[in-house]
């Protein structure tokens, strides 16, 4: 399962509400303002992330919101193309809107 | 419709009525996957279990109750309808406060629900 | 691989638009298939032809109707949701076509993935 | 006392525009003037003259031109948003003008209150 | 000064964002899907109300959402009418979008 | 233009940038205000803060980055911008990476400078 995750950990419960039924083998891509939540200064929230889930962050959205030097450790930047390859490699996605 | 391809649909409700028009717009769709003969089910999480509560009376606010819809699901073949404990338990809603019988999952078999799924659609 | 978009938030006014359309080109200039884009809810406000942004900014509207043109995407927007939102043939833009909330259902089945874009 | 009413969202998509022309209504029964109603951002769409709810559903436009007409309320468009919007003459509904965002300041200051209604 | 919080205390931090801002002699008005923070079962994020503060829920959303009878202590339901009325009341609004 | 009433405006920016519009067409708001004489303050806290953040780069995702208009506020004699210490803070954002000059207050002083508005506008 790709779970993709567009709204910033501070305003919304939809990163940690996602988070909470994540299981090991899920990808987690945030985009848009949930980019703000892969910064060293706003991890708490995905700290929370299970074991084996893999965690990304959509760099465009990134740099976009000039954090593109915050970035924390253990999550991967991709693009554009690194995201549609995410959806292709799982089975399914899954918003979390 | 589709060539005889059934998939496994989960629709994903996790925000509170009236305030956006996702929980009946969403509604529209499960009602319409109904038509195309695919194993569907509907999950109520987060915010999503507000939408099940007994009693709705929107006269005051001038918007159209919807939630006897969820009632008539049935009549659709749509019978597959849960909710989460921890979700209802946050809230203080009882199953008892349900309009409509649901089977309460805990919310690792909730989780288990969606990973087993070809479809996922959250409104 | 064949995949399906759902977008259910209008144009401007929340970035969904936007990422659905980035993702589109993405994928299609991986070698993907988008095998439709269907506008629900608020969604249907990106197919009113009637759009004029400021020159310096991007043209949503104009960039899903080029999609369409160039890549042969079907893009479809939910009669019911168009109706609620003013939004009819008499100012769809070109390349939509209005249809009803089967056609979502069905590309839900037809594609390999459905990916959704919204608030 | 005059109360100045900005509405940021569109109609039917979020409950904003229902709970500000509710306030409209109520104001105006207790004596009030509603001095302007704003529609700024998507708020905006609210000013279609196309929309075409189900039968069943409350017109939102028609009860907003309702307002305008019974009560003399003025309801003003923002131009720069509403061009963003696909919002123009051409498919204004009646009732509304639309005008700049200076209207809306104004509001401000001329109105002893003003309250928002957005997401 | 009333402020006008909208949203639910579950999925988003409106409400605790307010709150830390409210100060004694104010008033804050739950409508929409806020009210749902107005009710014994979601009640804890309204306890950070600062003293002094006054708590309203607009009872037409209440009733929509079948949680008339819900309601937790120390809140006052009102109508439109009363939404009016503390508008009138106190000297400026802040809506907490 | 209002026969010269002047009034205390405050504009709170609560949201970040791009993932909605409300931070570029708040800031319209800001800039027509100046037109009209009035006593206009900025005030950036929780998510808002991120809107001031150096180095913003839209090209990527096609659209306009409008930070530098937060620097041309001066220009329109709009000087009073405040940021919330505590939200800063919460996000990890330091006074450095903000892209202009800011006067920090701390949570108690920000509900007093809101408290003493006539009329408060949040985007």
């Amino acid at each position: 399962m790709l779970h993709i995750v567009n709204k910033s950990p501070h305003e919304r419960s939809a990163l940690a509400d996602c988070l909470a039924r994540a299981r090991a083998g899920h990808a987690v891509l945030l985009i848009e303002d949930a980019v703000v939540a892969a910064t060293r200064g706003s991890a708490a929230t995905l700290a929370a992330a299970p074991a084996g889930v893999s965690l990304y962050v959509l760099s465009p959205d990134l740099q976009a919101r000039g954090l593109a030097g915050q970035l924390a450790e253990g999550i991967t930047a991709v693009d554009y193309r690194g995201f549609v390859d995410l959806v292709a490699a799982q089975p399914r996605v899954q918003s979390w809107l | 419709m589709s060539e005889g391809v059934t998939k496994k649909f989960l629709f994903v409700n996790r925000k509170a009525p009236y305030g956006s028009v996702y929980a009946l717009e969403g509604l529209e769709v499960v009602l319409i996957s109904a038509a195309f003969d695919q194993d569907v089910s509907l999950a109520f999480i987060d915010d999503g279990v507000y939408q099940l509560l007994r009693g709705q009376d929107t006269k005051a606010i001038g918007m159209k109750n919807f939630s006897p819809t969820y009632r008539a699901l049935e009549g659709y073949d749509i019978e597959k309808l849960y909710a989460e404990r921890e979700s209802l338990e946050a809230r203080g809603v009882a199953e008892g406060d349900l309009l409509v019988d649901v089977k309460v999952l805990g919310r690792e078999e909730m989780a288990a629900l969606m990973d087993e799924q070809d479809v996922v659609i959250g409104f | 691989m064949k995949i399906g978009i759902l977008v259910n938030e209008g144009p401007y006014q929340r970035q969904s638009s936007d990422s659905a359309w980035q993702f589109c080109q993405a994928a299609i200039a991986a070698g993907h298939e988008i095998q439709r884009v269907f506008f629900y809810h608020d969604g249907v406000n990106n197919a009113t032809k009637l759009t004029d942004p400021p020159q310096d900014d991007r043209h949503i509207v104009n960039r899903w109707s080029a999609l369409a043109q160039e890549h042969k995407v079907d893009l479809v927007v939910c009669v019911a949701a168009a109706l609620r939102r003013g939004i009819v043939e008499e100012n769809l833009a070109k390349g939509f076509r209005i249809s009803g909330l089967g056609q979502l259902v069905e590309s839900a089945i037809q594609a390999d993935r459905l990916v959704v874009f919204g608030d």
